[in-house]
């Protein structure tokens, strides 16, 4: 699996060029997945957030992220850029690229890879709202993390 | 000598990102005993560790050379 | 709805710019599908394709998607763009761009919109093989023709 | 007078784009026996009708003025 395929980045993610990482001329389908920051979450409004990443553990949980997927459905290839940093509204925080010959593969390596990222790859969030900030985790703030510790094995039925 | 590696609100908590132990072979909980007793940190208890990269659990052991990483609930995507 | 989400185009299709009609502060999450002209069917490789449209209604369907969407995921915004004329390997054919507040929903707008363009959007296909050419769909070639005429109406659960 | 579209393999069979026919109040199934008297198209009958951009069942009646679109199988996406 190709290293540049699984990336954390400071710079802004340019989608074209993660999806073009996918592109093969056997495939008829590509699904991209592309994380943004919401400004509204559960009433609270967000300034903006800060990524920070134990960068070289990321990116190998990420490649990880690859090879599970590349288990499950051996026809797909995938391709995830992270970026880390502070990123203000709207932004681009993460792609997941997903090209396979036919949709239904595409949809679902796509959704098990976003899944997964967020039970394993160590990159955190810190929201700035206009009356605080907070490191999101571990006030059930997200949704895997609410359920204990983050399923490190994949999942391999 | 064992490297420590702090994220997130454990490094805003200690001020560090990085700490350094003379410490020889010990438990993943015995290290977490010995920091929590040290900095304060009592989520220690609570969150993920990686030795060198890889997921590991309490009763891991730790080698002089490691590379330890705690790591608070993770929050990407 | 806004008309100029939902087109029927004879150029490239730029993803990145039906990308960015679904932008939306509240959203968090933004999946697209991207179909490609894929080389190899069933052991037959493919020279080029040539899509066919009845433009206006197909426009009209596509924006019938849309409102069947809208009305099984009110928070999502969703965009259609579907190329025509002649495409070679690897061009871009349909891109079907989601946003949604969550990653499930807009993962399950999109894969549901596809569904349905696959069953009413008067658009065809003609395979251009080394060795003939044919226009698909009533060949069993499709999944969703094989099981006979398209329901025409929403799927209202 | 009724206009008659028709589309992909249907359209390359007959050569035709589109047919002006002098006809009055009549339904799709009875539209499809004029149209496969004169062109022998017999595909006709398995494909799907659409009167004025709307889908339309056999026994939709067809006004002069409309505009009848046959729709062989699609397979876009």
């Amino acid at each position: 699996m190709e290293n540049h395929l699984f990336e954390i980045v400071e710079e802004p993610i340019q989608i074209e060029k993660v999806i073009a990482k996918v592109v093969r001329r056997e495939a008829g389908a590509i699904t991209t997945f592309i994380g943004t920051v919401r400004e509204w979450t559960k009433g609270r409004r967000t300034l903006y957030l800060k990524y920070e990443a134990y960068v070289s553990m990321a990116e190998k949980m990420l490649r990880q992220v690859g090879e599970e997927v590349c288990g499950k459905w051996p026809d797909v290839k995938i391709a995830i850029t992270h970026r880390i940093g502070e990123l203000q509204i709207s932004d681009t925080a993460v792609v997941v690229a997903v090209s396979a010959p036919h949709r239904k593969e595409a949809y679902a390596a796509n959704e098990y890879a976003m899944e997964r990222i967020k039970q394993i790859v160590p990159i955190w969030k810190k929201e700035h709202w206009e009356d605080g900030e907070m490191w999101i985790g571990n006030q059930s703030e997200t949704v895997s993390y609410a359920e204990g510790k983050p399923i490190i094995k994949g999942d391999k039925h | 000598m064992i490297q420590v590696l702090l994220f997130a609100e454990l490094q805003e908590k200690t001020g560090k990102a990085k700490i350094k132990l003379k410490a020889g072979h010990m438990t993943v909980t015995e290290l977490k005993d010995v920091l929590i007793d040290k900095y304060g940190i009592k989520q220690l208890d609570k969150v993920m560790v990686a030795i060198n990269e890889d997921y590991a659990e309490d009763e891991d052991r730790i080698q002089p050379g490691d590379t330890v990483a705690f790591l608070p609930p993770v929050s990407g995507g």
